[in-house]
Parts: C-alpha cells; sequence; structure tokens
C-alpha cells in the first residue's frame, strides 16, 4: 500500500504543480489567491497520503492546523484589496 | 477483512484524485474569474473528501479518524468562505470604473 | 567544562537590560527613560564585577544554562576580549543616556510620546544585545543575538519618522538580514561537519576542507555585511548620518561592534588554524581601502553628519588591519598577542570618540538648525564644549599621542615590524594622516571667525555636552591602559623629536589634504577630479544590485584564499 | 519514495523560480503561499513534525496573510517598480553568482561527513532528565531554553520596531483600520464559527507538545489567528497598544521564564535548571505563561503599527 | 541518494535563487520574498543535516530540528518588521523605492522635540 500512496501523493502534487501556473499567470489578483488557496487543499491531500506511507500520527495535527488557517490568507488579501468596502454596496450593485 | 477495506481505500482514494484532475483541468481551462472558482471549489473539496475517506479505515484511534473528518470540514467551511469573499472582491473590482 | 565562579553575572549581564526593556514596556509613560538610567548604572556595576571577577580568577568565566554542557547545552563564557568589551559599552552607553536626556524626554503635557519611549527600550536593548554577542559561546545563540541587534538597532534610524530615514532604515534592515542569513548557512554548514556549535568544541574539531571554508567565507561575509566594511557599506551612510544624534552615536559606537566581535571571535576562536596568509591579508586589504576611499568621500561632504558617517566607514577598515598582523606565518595561523590587544584598543577608541563625536554634532545641529559644514563659522564662540568634544574625539581618532589610538597605533606597529609586513605600517599611519585631514576641515571651518554674529536656534544643554566631552576625554583616557595591563614601554615622552615630528607630520599631512581635495573649489584641478572618481565610485558601490554582487564576490575571494594554503 | 521526494523538491525549485522571476509582486506573494505549504509537506517527509507544525502556522498561516495584506496596500507602486528594474549586466552577473552559491553548497551537501555528527543519542539519553517525551521540546525548555527565551524576547522587540514606526498622533492607538461589521456578511459568519473550534484546536496543539509534536508556539499562533480574524471580521477591534492589560500581556509570559529560571538558579544550581522531580510541570508552566503572550505578539506584529487614535 | 541528500541539494537551489532574487529586485516586498526563500533554503539546508543526524530512535536529530523552530519564528519577525518599516515608508512618501540616487535627505532632525 506504501507504494499507492506515495504514487496518490505524486499525482496530486502535479495537480498541485499545474495549479500553480495559474497563480503565476494570473490574470486578476483573485485567480492567484483562489488558486493558492485552493492548492492548499490540495496540499493537505498529499500530506495525508504521505502521513499515511510514513506512518505518522501527528501529521492530522499537522493537517488540522492547515485546514484551519487555510482561509486566513484569503481574507487578509480581501480585506487589504478594500478595507472599508461597505457590504451592503454589493447587493444594491 | 484486510483485502476489502484496502480496496475501498484505492477506490476511495483515486476517485478523489480523479476530481483534483477536474479542478486543476477547471482551474486551468475555463474562461473567466467566477467560473474558475465556482468549478474548483467543487471539486477539489470532493477530491479532499473522498481520500479522507479513503484513509478512514486506516486509522488505528478514533480521535485521529475524527480529526481528519474535522479536517475536511473545515476545508469545506473555509473553502467556500473564501470563494464567496473572493468573488465580492473581484465583482467590486470589475464594476468600479 | 564547568560553571565558574561569577559566572551567574553574565547572565545578569545579559537579562538585566532585557528586564529593564520589558518593565519600561509596561510601566509605560516617562517611566522607561527613568527605568533605562537606573539600568545604566546597574549595567556599569554588573561589567564592573565581571572585569572584577575576571581579573581575579585569572582564567574566562563560565556559565552553563541550565547545568547542561555542551554540544547539547548553552554556555556563557567570558575572556578577556569579552570583558573589555563589556567595560568598553557599558560606560559608551552611560555617556550616550546622559546625553540623550536633553534630546528624549517626553514633553509636558502628554502621557507617553512615541519617540522618546521607543529610544529608551531599543537602548536598553541594543545593550543587552550586544552583552549577549560578547559572552555567547554558541554560534546559534550567537546568531539570535545578531538578530536581536539588528531589530533594536533599525528602529533606531528612523525614529524622527521623515519618509528618508524610513528609506535607509528599510535599506540597513533588508541588508543586514541578508548578512545575517549568510552567517546561519555558515554556522549550519558548521553543525553538519562538526556537530557541534559550541566555540571551543568546534575548535577543537575543524579542520581545513571544503565545507569548513564555505562555511568561513559565508560567515565572515555575512558578518562583514553587518559591520559595512568596504565594499559592503551601502546601507550605513543614509543610515547614521540620518538618526538622531544619540542614536546615531549607539548605532555607529557600538551596534557595528557587534558583528565585527563576532569576526573576531570567529577568526581567532573558531578557526584560528584555518585562517591563511592570504585570506588575512584580503580582509586587511578591505580595511586598508576602506581607510583610504572613506576618509577621502569623508573630506568631500557638505554635511557634518556625513562628514562622520563615513569616518566611521573608514575607521571600521582601521579596525580589520589587526587580523593579517596577528597571522603567525611561521605556525600558520592566527595568533593573539600585541596585534589583537591593539586591535581590540583601537575598537574602544573608536567607540568612545565616535559616540563622543556624533553628540557634539548633534548639538551642533540643535544649535543651528543646519549642519552644513559650509555653515560652520564662528561656532566655535557660540558651542566651545562641543566643538572641543569634537576636536578632542579628533585627536582620539588620529592617533597622535596622548590617546588610546595612539597606544593601539603603536601596537600594531611593533606587530607589523615584527612579522615584517611593512605594507601595513604604510596603512596605518596613512589611516592617520587621512583621519586627522577631515578632523582638521571640520575644526578649520568651525574656529574661522564668522563675520555676524552666530544666531543660535536653540539653546543646547550643557550636561548633554558635557557629557559627550566626558566620553571624548575618555577616549584618550584609554591611553592610561599603558600604566595597566599594556606595557609601559609604549608610551614615550610626548616632547621626544620623533614624536612631535610624528604629531606635526600627522597634522600637517591632513591639512594638506584637507585643503588640496576638501569641498570648497580647489585651486588644484586634478585633486578636485580625484576627490570626485571616489565620490562617484563610493555612489556605484552604494546601488543595491552592485553591493549583492559585491557581497558574493567577496564570498568567493575568501573560500578561494582560505583554500589555498 | 524517492521519486516522490524528488518531485517535491523539483517542485519547490520550480516553484522558487516562478516567484523570483514572476513580473507581478502578487504573483510571487501568492507563489509564496504555496512554498510555505511544500515546505511543510518536506518537514513531514524529513521526520520533523514540530518543524511541519511551525510552517503551518507560520509560514502557511501568518507570513502568508503578511505578505498578501502588504501587497495588496502596495498595488499602485507596481509600476514605478518595474521602471527600475536592474538592467542586463546585472542580471547576468546575479544569475552567475547565484549559479555559483548553488554549485558551491551543493559541494558541500554532497561531501558532508559520512557518519553524520549527531546529538540525537546525547538527547536521548538525557531526555530522561527533562521529564517530557517530546525531545524537541525537551531541546526547546531545558537544553537549550536560553534560545527559546530569546526567541520570545526577539518577538518582542520586532513588535516594539513595528510599533516604533507609528506616526506620531496616533501613538498609543489602535493598529490596523477599523473593519466594518455586517451582521449577515459571510464573515462574520465565520469569525463567528471558526474561532471556538480554533481555540480548542490550539490548546490541543499546546498540551500534547510535551510528549507529541505540537507546543506552546505552534498553539498560540493558531489563536493569534483566530483573533485576528474576528478583528477583519468586525467583530472585535484591535486594542490601543497603551492598554496596561496588554503592555503586561506583552511581558508576562518571559518574566515568568526568567523568574523560573531564576528560580532554578537558585533551587537547581544554575538559570535555567529544573529541580530533580520537578522538571515537567516547571517545563509546562512556563509553556503555559508564554502561550498567552506568543499568542498576543503575534497578532499585534501582524496588525502593524498603531493607526487610529485611542479617542475615536 | 537518500531524502536527505535530495533536500540538500534542494536547498541549495533555492539559497542560490534567493540570492539571485534578492539582488536583481528592486520592489522592497520582492526582497523580503526572496529573502524568506533563502531563509527556506537555509532552514531546509539544516532540516536535512538534521535527517542525517537521525538516530537513537528519532528520524531526525533533534537539536537542530529544535534550532529550525527558533530559525522560523526569527525568520517571521524579520519579515513582520521588514513589512511595517516598507508599508510606513510607502504611507509616508508614496514610493517604495530603495534607490540611494534619490537626492540626500535635506536635514535630518536632529532631536525629536524640533520633529
Amino acid at each position: 500500500m506504501t507504494e499507492f500512496f506515495g504514487a496518490a501523493a505524486v499525482f496530486v502534487l502535479a495537480m498541485v504543480a499545474l495549479g500553480l501556473v495559474r497563480i503565476l499567470r494570473g490574470p486578476a489578483d483573485a485567480d492567484r489567491v483562489m488558486a493558492a488557496q485552493l492548492l492548499g487543499t490540495g496540499g493537505i491531500a498529499a500530506l495525508l497520503l504521505v502521513g499515511e506511507a510514513t506512518a505518522e500520527p501527528a501529521i492530522a495535527d499537522v493537517a488540522l492546523t492547515l485546514a484551519l488557517l487555510a482561509a486566513f490568507a484569503a481574507i487578509a488579501f480581501v480585506k487589504a484589496a478594500a478595507p472599508d468596502a461597505d457590504p451592503a454596496a454589493d447587493d444594491r450593485a | 477483512m484486510r483485502t476489502a477495506l484496502d480496496l475501498f481505500t484505492i477506490v476511495a482514494v483515486t476517485g478523489g484524485a480523479i476530481f483534483f484532475l477536474a479542478g486543476t483541468a477547471g482551474l486551468l481551462r475555463f474562461p473567466d474569474t467566477f467560473t474558475r472558482l465556482h468549478a474548483l471549489t467543487k471539486a477539489d473539496n470532493l477530491g479532499l473528501g473522498l481520500v479522507i475517506l479513503g484513509l478512514l479505515p486506516r486509522v488505528d484511534s478514533v480521535v485521529t479518524a475524527g480529526k481528519l473528518v474535522v479536517v475536511w470540514l473545515l476545508v469545506l467551511l473555509s473553502g467556500a468562505v473564501a470563494s464567496q469573499l473572493i468573488a465580492r472582491a473581484q465583482r467590486r473590482r470589475e464594476l468600479r470604473p | 567544562m564547568t560553571t565558574t565562579s561569577g559566572g551567574l553575572l553574565l547572565v545578569l549581564a545579559v537579562l538585566v537590560p532585557f528586564v529593564g526593556v520589558m518593565a519600561g514596556l509596561v510601566l509605560g509613560g516617562r517611566n522607561p527613560q527613568r527605568i533605562a538610567l537606573l539600568t545604566l548604572v546597574a549595567g556599569l556595576g554588573l561589567a564592573l564585577a565581571i572585569a572584577d571577577a575576571y581579573l581575579r580568577s585569572g582564567s574566562a568565566l563560565v556559565y552553563l544554562l541550565g547545568g547542561w554542557a555542551p554540544p547539547l547545552g548553552v554556555a556563557l563564557r567570558a575572556d578577556s576580549l569579552s570583558v573589555i568589551m563589556l567595560v568598553a559599552v557599558a560606560v559608551v552607553i552611560c555617556g550616550i543616556g546622559v546625553y540623550a536626556c536633553a534630546d528624549f524626554g517626553t514633553p509636558a503635557g502628554q502621557r507617553e510620546a512615541r519617540a522618546p519611549f521607543s529610544f529608551w527600550l531599543l537602548l536598553l536593548a541594543v545593550w543587552g544585545s550586544l552583552n549577549l554577542v560578547f559572552v555567547s559561546g554558541d554560534l546559534f545563540t550567537l546568531y539570535v543575538a545578531l538578530e536581536l541587534l539588528t531589530f533594536a538597532g533599525v528602529p533606531l534610524v528612523c525614529l524622527d519618522g521623515r519618509g528618508e530615514t524610513l528609506r535607509a532604515a528599510l535599506r540597513y534592515l533588508l541588508f543586514a538580514l541578508l548578512g545575517s542569513v549568510f552567517y546561519l548557512l555558515g554556522a549550519v554548514l558548521l553543525f553538519g561537519t562538526c556537530g557541534t556549535l559550541d566555540i571551543p568544541l568546534l575548535a577543537a574539531r575543524i579542520r581545513p576542507e571544503p565545507v569548513v571554508w564555505t562555511a568561513a567565507a559565508l560567515m565572515t561575509t555575512g558578518l562583514l555585511a553587518k559591520t559595512a566594511l568596504f565594499p559592503l557599506h551601502l546601507w550605513l551612510p543614509p543610515a547614521h548620518a540620518g538618526a538622531p544624534a544619540a542614536a546615531s552615536a549607539v548605532l555607529s559606537a557600538l551596534v557595528v561592534k557587534g558583528s565585527w566581535f563576532l569576526v573576531v571571535r570567529l577568526w581567532f576562536d573558531v578557526m584560528p588554524g584555518i585562517v591563511t596568509f592570504a585570506s588575512a591579508q584580503l580582509l586587511g586589504g578591505l580595511g586598508a581601502a576602506a581607510i583610504l576611499g572613506f576618509s577621502v568621500v569623508a573630506l568631500r561632504q557638505e554635511r557634518l553628519k556625513l562628514l562622520i558617517a563615513y569616518s566611521t566607514l573608514a575607521q571600521i577598515g582601521y579596525l580589520f588591519l589587526m587580523f593579517p598582523l596577528a597571522f603567525d606565518v611561521a605556525a600558520g595561523q592566527l595568533d593573539g598577542g600585541g596585534a589583537l590587544a591593539g586591535g581590540m584598543l583601537q575598537a574602544i577608541s573608536h567607540a568612545t570618540a565616535k559616540a563622543a563625536m556624533f553628540m557634539a554634532a548633534g548639538s551642533i545641529y540643535a544649535a543651528l538648525g543646519h549642519d552644513r559644514i559650509e555653515g560652520l563659522a564662528g561656532i566655535a564662540r557660540a558651542l566651545p564644549i562641543s566643538v572641543l568634544t569634537f576636536a578632542v574625539s579628533g585627536v582620539a581618532l588620529m592617533g597622535v599621542l596622548p590617546s588610546g589610538a595612539y597606544l593601539a597605533k603603536k601596537l600594531l606597529l611593533g606587530a607589523a615590524a615584527g612579522s615584517g609586513q611593512w605594507w601595513w605600517e604604510w596603512a596605518l599611519q596613512a589611516g592617520g594622516v587621512l583621519t586627522s585631514s577631515y578632523v582638521v576641515l571640520v575644526l578649520a571651518r568651525a574656529l574661522a571667525r564668522s563675520e555676524q554674529t552666530i544666531q543660535l536656534k536653540k539653546s543646547v544643554s550643557r550636561v548633554a555636552q558635557s557629557a559627550a566631552l566626558a566620553l571624548a576625554v575618555c577616549s584618550l583616557l584609554l591611553a592610561c591602559a599603558a600604566l595597566g595591563p599594556l606595557p609601559r614601554s609604549l608610551i614615550s615622552n610626548p616632547l621626544a623629536p620623533s614624536e612631535i615630528a610624528s604629531v606635526l607630520l600627522t597634522v600637517g599631512g591632513g591639512g594638506v589634504l584637507a585643503f588640496t581635495l576638501g569641498t570648497q573649489p580647489s585651486r588644484i584641478p586634478w585633486a578636485g577630479a580625484v576627490g570626485g572618481a571616489f565620490v562617484s565610485a563610493d555612489r556605484m558601490l552604494r546601488r543595491w544590485p552592485v553591493a549583492g554582487i559585491a557581497l558574493l564576490v567577496v564570498a568567493t575571494l575568501f573560500g578561494w584564499t582560505l583554500a589555498t594554503a | 519514495m524517492m521519486a516522490a521526494d524528488s518531485g517535491v523538491a523539483l517542485l519547490i525549485v520550480a516553484l522558487a523560480v516562478g516567484i523570483t522571476v514572476a513580473r507581478s509582486t502578487f504573483a510571487a506573494v501568492a507563489g509564496f503561499l504555496a512554498y510555505g505549504l511544500l515546505l511543510t509537506l518536506v518537514w513531514v517527509r524529513l521526520h520533523g513534525v514540530d518543524v511541519a507544525l511551525t510552517e503551518a502556522a507560520i509560514g502557511g498561516g501568518l507570513t502568508g496573510a503578511l505578505l498578501i495584506g502588504a501587497a495588496a496596500r502596495l498595488r499602485n507602486t507596481e509600476a514605478a517598480a518595474r521602471a527600475e528594474r536592474s538592467g542586463r549586466v546585472v542580471h547576468i552577473a546575479a544569475a552567475l553568482a547565484g549559479v555559483a552559491v548553488t554549485a558551491v553548497l551543493a559541494v558541500c551537501v554532497l561531501t558532508l561527513p559520512v557518519p553524520a555528527p549527531s546529538l540525537a543519542r546525547e538527547v536521548a539519553a538525557n531526555l530522561a532528565a527533562t521529564e517530557v517525551g517530546n525531545p524537541i521540546t525537551g531541546v526547546l525548555l531545558a537544553f537549550r531554553a536560553m534560545d527559546t527565551l530569546l526567541e520570545a524576547i526577539v518577538l518582542l522587540f520586532a513588535l516594539i520596531g513595528v510599533w516604533s514606526v507609528a506616526p506620531d498622533g496616533v501613538w498609543g492607538g489602535r493598529p490596523g483600520p477599523q473593519h466594518l461589521y455586517d451582521p449577515d456578511g459571510i464573515l462574520a459568519y465565520i469569525a463567528r464559527v471558526l474561532p471556538p473550534i480554533g481555540i480548542i484546536i490550539g490548546m490541543y496543539v499546546f498540551w500534547i507538545g510535551a510528549d507529541q509534536p505540537g507546543g506552546k508556539f505552534q498553539g498560540a499562533t493558531i489563536l493569534a489567528a483566530m483573533w485576528l480574524l474576528t478583528v477583519m471580521a468586525g467583530l472585535t477591534d484591535m486594542p490601543p497598544i497603551s492598554r496596561r492589560w496588554l503592555r503586561i500581556g506583552l511581558v508576562a509570559g518571559p518574566l515568568a521564564f526568567i523568574a523560573i529560571g531564576l528560580y532554578g538558579a537558585v533551587a537547581a544550581g544554575a538559570f535555567l535548571a529544573y529541580p530533580h522531580g520537578f522538571a515537567k510541570p516547571l517545563i509546562v508552566a512556563i509553556e503555559l505563561a508564554l502561550m498567552p503572550t506568543l499568542a498576543l505578539v503575534l497578532a499585534l506584529m501582524l496588525a502593524g503599527a498603531p493607526q487610529r487614535s485611542a479617542l475615536r | 541518494m537518500n531524502d536527505a541528500t535530495i533536500f540538500g541539494l534542494c536547498a541549495a537551489a533555492l539559497v542560490g535563487l534567493g540570492v539571485y532574487g534578492l539582488i536583481v529586485n528592486p520592489q522592497p516586498l520582492r526582497k523580503i520574498l526572496a529573502f524568506n526563500i533563502v531563509g527556506g533554503g537555509v532552514f531546509l539546508l539544516l532540516g536535512a543535516i538534521a535527517r542525517r543526524g537521525a538516530g537513537a530512535g528519532f528520524g531526525g536529530d533533534p537539536v537542530p530540528q529544535a534550532l529550525l523552530i527558533t530559525g522560523i519564528v526569527v525568520a517571521f519577525s524579520a519579515t513582520a518588521l521588514a513589512v511595517a518599516l516598507l508599508l510606513r515608508l510607502h504611507d509616508e512618501t508614496g514610493s517604495v523605492t530603495l534607490s540611494s540616487d534619490v537626492p540626500p535627505p535635506p536635514a535630518p532632525a536632529a532631536d525629536v522635540d524640533a520633529a
């Protein structure tokens, strides 16, 4: 099974690698943040698969930390890009 | 029993990998920010869900299994929130003259 | 290795300033200043107590933190170098602290003001970090100490919050970070090779091999970048010239000494046997280039504080001349002795004199509202103490009798003659003449009579001026070291014809240089062109990409010279 | 698994190339988020789960948020920065320099001594004396406790530095902008849902640290992130930096650490030593004291210099 | 070739790349990023060395692993301080250039009361 998990991890990582193209190419900054945010999902999957392959139970805690902080950068981006935006304005527009 | 569970793991993890493939394809091929956002959140979150589902039978403690489920729920939650916030920010940008 | 008596003093020397920072942070308001002044007294007492304990025991003080011996644990260690630096820094910090009371009082009516609050906390932070640099015996703890020093030093640059100083601070921080990451990289390689970070253990395990050469080159270069030795000086002039006077004094006199001290530690204690003749010559050569180049650039400055900043760059060069002189060709390794003693004496002379000089310049600036050298005429009558301070500290830097730098020069000259490296004698003598040139330039302006009586924008605190003068006098009094630890034979009759000739030569030569290369339109066209060329070369080297590449070139040269025995 | 290792290594290098040459600063910063993620993966592969946890918390969380916020605020300087771009000669020289550095380091990596020197045996032999099960905690809080104390002080100094660049008029005020609170917004929703979970996880990571991977620092990072989340959602506001409780909180951890260290000097013969049989309780006490301080410092560092007067 | 060597070589590449980025990128935020890349490389090298020191039942030498944690925290502090300076510079001057070719500082405030 170890080989299988290794292979699956490599595959998911390859998908992550392809997604990196979107981070670098954009075009909008929103694309980049979103790609980075969703690569985090792939990263967590790869981490769990690698962890299974190395049989380290504490990996789950690392995944937990990553998942908890996953949205943090995206929120910081939204807040810095439009700090005083009136949320109600979106629905009026 | 062992083989059956292993088979389940293999099927689920493979399924998850395929969803990651789909998500990445969407990320690269779809024409604009909003469609990409839409396709991606679905695919990647399902992908992670299947991977975690596949790993569950192999976990030997209930606590770790619980952690894995929480990981998935957290990713679902933050994915949903982040994509909505990013979409709003992007729309605001595009609406701005 | 065990803890020696008095070892706990080393822990306290580091902790007392740090606890002072924390107490000031909590109590806030005007308390940081009060706490800082109290801590100055306590810290000075601790430094003296350490010196006393060291002299009593006659050997290095050691403290095993947590009782764990290296390589697993971390030891604090104070040898003679540490003790000298601890005491010198304590004295200089006290002088600066007294001086700064005039500038960094919290204005009436305000509960807490940003600049005083930050200054007093950062002053203590710099002090604790420096003490840690002096006593730590572990390369990683030293890395943390270096970073502490950087984080405490950088905000001092931009205390007044103007854009220019913020830019200078950011440049300083980024280049310093590059330097520390190089240092860390080297330390990591040493750990990978020797399995320890403890200095004595490393010294025992280290062997000349490629990884060690790389590590040594990276660490040395990183530290030189933090010390601003030529050609890695891009950050220093704007940072030191733009900061408030007391902060400039801290940065110029003390902060650069931290990384310089680590180079001394690294070369003399970690890898004395790895150092080669060529690498020591290279280090000395960079120092000599700094002395020559920056002294000329200093002459071309229009502002007093920038002149002093360039003088610091030149004096930093002086601090590296001891390395080739300490190289024992027969044994093929670095050997302390006279050259090391001379270098240390030079470092503390510079620390005291440069702090005094920046503080005097600060008083002059505050009084005039500007510090253009052109406009200094008549200031000697208005601010006699400050001009006297400048003159005394200038004399102390020149290395003419009687001053600590004079003894330092004698020791270094002796080492040069002893090891047959006559070319460094030239560099040492030229350094004195070049230093005197910009001192003479400023003094000639300041002593000139002005047509109209000078209008002072603001009265300057007499206490502050006296504190600066006291430090300058301290620098002169270091000559008294010849009565104690150093051989009395170093000092000769100041009225002997050879001594008088040497003084006249230094001052006179400086005067001629000041006249030919100085800022005013020169009557000798080629001299103006030469000065201008130095200035443009300096501007070129201070561009970021050039400095970055220079950093790597210097690292390569060190690696290469270390490898070719 | 060698293929996986090589793949991850190549991916990291490719990503670093992308970050370095990207035209847009924002792209580079977004790439950096992925860089932290991949490094986390590497730490797991190198059997450093404690390091992986730290990287996940710092690299994936705090540094990423810090940089991406800065990049968004500096967007209007892109054109000027591009105009300043270095010339071809500089590029070639820098590339040569980079290649040379890599080549030399690669040689160093390949010639590191075999068998590798290691302190693992010393740690294993002395771990029992520290009474903790996690060797990393043993190193951080017993063998090299000084480094950990200094690390807390580094954070404090950096925070003083961050504060010291505030405009004079708002000294003592609140850091960061005022965030609008939208009770029906999704941000407010997640800021209500996530922090309770985060606090539990943060405390859990802290608590297991004595015997398994985890510890005060990683736990504190999670707590800091949760607090900032509620601030960004407008649910709470950053406190003015002149608040007494905040100042006390900032120094409580390091001071407790020093106090326990000095107690060791009296009771166990050395600063930062622990009396026999009391090592674990004292280590846990230090971690417990440090955690709130670290969470406070980290959150305040991310929030930046004071921007608003405390009165408003 | 084992995992420590692979990641050790990866670390060498990262340091080289980061150094290149530090030199050529004029924008300070890019320099901060490059510093973090170099830092990541140095940490990775230390991690590889820790892995080489595996033994006594540990998957890696715990001492360098603990140093890594301290190192990561110090690097974060540096980044936060640099970003704070950069943002303030931007607010104060509207530009973020580090170029030394701008005119020299007109006059420093020698004391703060006057500033």
